[in-house]
């Protein structure tokens, strides 16, 4: 039984990890400020998740892993909030983002997909 | 007022689960004048910004709405991790669209704003009357969203209530 | 042994965000990284008490997760009254 | 990493830019104090470093402006000169400081063994760090209470609070929904986890200064998201005075109370039917009149900050 906890806490905490990891390397590696963004809320989700729930598996069901709840409970919260404070701040400031595809393109794509 | 109980209860057993010390009548006491201040400050909030219509009980009415998000928050995760380690493979196609809203109160628009934002690739920039502006790195990400899935779900955690 | 090397790949991440948040070029990519950055202290926090097994550390970590919002909040509520001359001049 | 962000503030030019890297300072450090096991300290620098002290930089370059003024280069040489000596004169004197957790320096012999060995039963609450603070040193904290006020009523009397008589005229539907609707979610938990702070200070880390702090960044975050006239009109700046003047007389309050009693001033001993029960009493009622005075004192620089910053921000 403790060896599978420990396995299950060892797999969450290096998935967190790695999706920490990769959402660094994502704010280094995409070119723009608003496709960072979207890196930095990968670290921010599922990171955060997996690493609590290792910690949760290792501590065990009891006020502390409440507590840990309450702390990913409350950055699920704000990091939408804040990326969205975020974005809506440098759209508004009349940072404009590099879009893919143009405008036009896109809302004929829009209309088929409907 | 349902609010009200709502936040009495909601933050008596946050106090509760914070504090741990259930038997020292001192804490308990000092926890029961704690959760009075906070409603009160709450409701003088209250007065003068009322929660629209529907109070937040909409969160709590429908408990499938939750595990759903989390499984659209995976698989979202994904598409962004593909989009950094493999960007040949997998080009980023930045694009901005504006999109109608089905939920109608302001809580549920912003439970439907958030969940945009809470699932990576995807980022609600401004919500005004009936519109979102959603800033997608993908047109994959954008077509999941189009296709109204999650806007519905909202709708229906709202519905629910009547 | 498990907890040692999260915090080492936090660590790293930290210093990731870091480095872009010295680099910018916008000034919302330095709000970004120090989003960023706020939310693996409060992980770093978290964790590091686990390390020592003294979970009192969690309110810390909890205190660091709201004072990283509200800063944010407050960082971007002043750029929006008075948006900095770099930010349209350099994207 | 310390070292990384001090030069790049000194390099940057943009105060904006600078407040926020010091934010990343400030969090660095509270790692630190963590590593080092000074749970109070990075909670301390966590509420104050990290938080209040943007904001209320930030309200500073709302009056000041953007840039730096381009300095003259002269005198560049005179600060570089004085920060060098004192820096070398501080590192000499660390050279005769003892290593670091060697339990035979001085420092440790001194009170600290009566502080570790004796509190458990002379004031018998869990948390060394409030024990020492709120009781053995309790004169010290009462300065620093005292100063806190200070600065508040040297900043009230420079630029003062102004009131904005008129509602901000909004325009339907609210402008920042997403903010205003989470904010109002959150401030109530936000409020009462700071009184749970404020009265846990004995049994974990915590206590009245944390505890003002995020108190005031509840109303803080209130202000923001919703205006300023709104901040006011829920904690009216009138009643924040009186009740920051009202924070430092509990404190004093309560060391004239124990020399009623019969004691020294702030001798809490006396209070209670036991020493203990004395002590514990006192305890809380200094870190009330503590956290009292620091959440209004804060409210009320930060009103007094943005007031005279724009309008409505």
């Amino acid at each position: 039984m403790e060896i599978i906890i420990d396995g299950l806490s060892w797999i969450c905490l290096l998935i967190g990890c790695g999706l920490g990891l990769s959402g660094a390397i994502g704010i280094f590696r995409f070119k723009e400020f608003y496709t960072r963004m979207h890196a930095a809320s990968v670290t921010d989700t599922l990171c955060v998740f997996f690493i609590a729930a290792g910690m949760i598996l290792q501590s065990g069901f009891n006020l502390v892993s409440v507590k840990l709840i309450f702390v990913v409970a409350l950055l699920w919260l704000t990091g939408p909030v804040a990326s969205h404070a975020l974005v809506r701040a440098a759209y508004q400031t009349g940072l404009k983002p590099k879009l893919g595809i143009t405008r036009k393109q896109s809302s004929l794509r829009g209309k088929s997909s409907t | 007022m349902p609010y009200r109980y709502l936040l009495i209860i909601g933050l008596s057993i946050f106090w509760l689960l914070l504090s741990g010390y259930w038997d020292n009548p001192l804490i308990l006491g000092l926890g029961v004048a704690s959760v009075a201040l906070s409603t009160w400050l709450a409701m003088r909030i209250e007065r003068d910004y009322a929660f629209q219509d529907r109070g937040l009980s909409i969160l709590l009415k429908q408990p499938t709405y939750w595990p759903w998000l989390f499984v659209e928050i995976i698989k979202a995760n994904i598409a962004v991790l593909r989009c950094i380690w493999l960007p040949e493979k997998y080009p980023t196609t930045p694009l901005i669209r504006t999109l109608k809203v089905a939920p109608e109160s302001r809580i549920a628009r912003t439970v439907y704003a958030n969940s945009i934002t809470l699932t990576p690739g995807t980022v609600t920039i401004k919500v005004r009357n009936q519109e979102i502006l959603v800033y997608a790195l993908t047109e994959e990400g954008m077509a999941d969203l189009e296709t109204g899935e999650m806007g519905r779900r909202v709708h229906k955690l709202e519905g629910s209530d009547t | 042994m498990m907890f040692a090397v999260t915090i080492m790949a936090i660590l790293v991440i930290m210093g990731i965000a870091l480095a872009r948040a010295f680099l910018g070029p916008t000034i919302y990519d330095r709000i970004l990284a120090v989003n960023m950055f706020g939310t693996k202290t409060v992980l770093f926090i978290a964790v590091y008490g686990f390390l020592t097994e003294r979970p009192d550390f969690l309110d810390i970590a909890l205190v660091y997760a709201l004072i990283n919002f509200i800063g944010v909040i407050a960082v971007l509520k002043f750029v929006e009254r008075y948006p900095p001359p770099t930010a349209t001049s350099k994207d | 990493m310390l070292v990384l962000t001090t030069i790049a503030i000194v390099r940057l030019r943009s105060l904006f830019a600078i407040v926020m890297l010091s934010g990343i300072y400030s969090l660095l450090s509270a790692n630190i104090f963590v590593i080092l096991d000074a749970v109070d300290v990075a909670f301390t620098e966590a509420a104050v470093g990290a938080g209040i002290s943007t904001v209320l930089m930030l309200a500073t370059i709302g009056i000041t402006g953007y840039e730096m003024k381009p300095r003259s280069k002269k005198r560049r040489y005179v600060p570089l000169l004085v920060v060098t000596v004192t820096g070398a004169v501080l590192v000499y004197g660390m050279m005769d400081m003892p290593g670091f957790t060697d339990s035979t320096a001085p420092i440790h012999q001194h009170v600290a063994p009566r502080y570790i060995i004796d509190s458990p039963h002379e004031i018998g609450i869990p948390n060394m760090v409030t024990a020492v603070l709120a009781s053995y040193r309790g004169y010290d904290t009462m300065g620093e209470v005292i100063v806190v006020f200070a600065a508040l009523v040297g900043v009230l009397s420079l630029i003062g609070v102004r009131v904005p008589k008129v509602a901000p005229n909004y325009i339907e539907p609210p402008a920042r929904p997403i903010l205003q609707v989470m904010a109002k979610f959150m401030i109530p938990f936000i409020i009462l986890f700071a009184l749970y702070v404020q009265f846990h200070g004995d049994f974990g880390p915590g206590g009245g200064f944390q505890a003002g702090v995020i108190f005031s960044v509840a109303i803080i975050l209130y202000t923001l998201t919703f205006s300023q006239y709104d901040g006011m009109r829920l904690v009216p700046p009138k009643v924040l005075k009186i009740l920051a003047a009202a924070g430092v007389l509990i404190y004093g309050g309560t060391g004239v109370w124990t020399m009623l009693r019969g004691g020294s001033f702030l001798n809490y001993s006396v209070l209670g039917e036991t020493s203990v029960a004395g002590q514990h009493l006192g305890i809380l009622l200094i870190e009330f009149g503590v956290g009292l005075t620091v959440a209004t004192a804060m409210m009320l620089l930060f009103f007094a900050f943005v007031s005279r910053g724009e309008k409505n921000l």
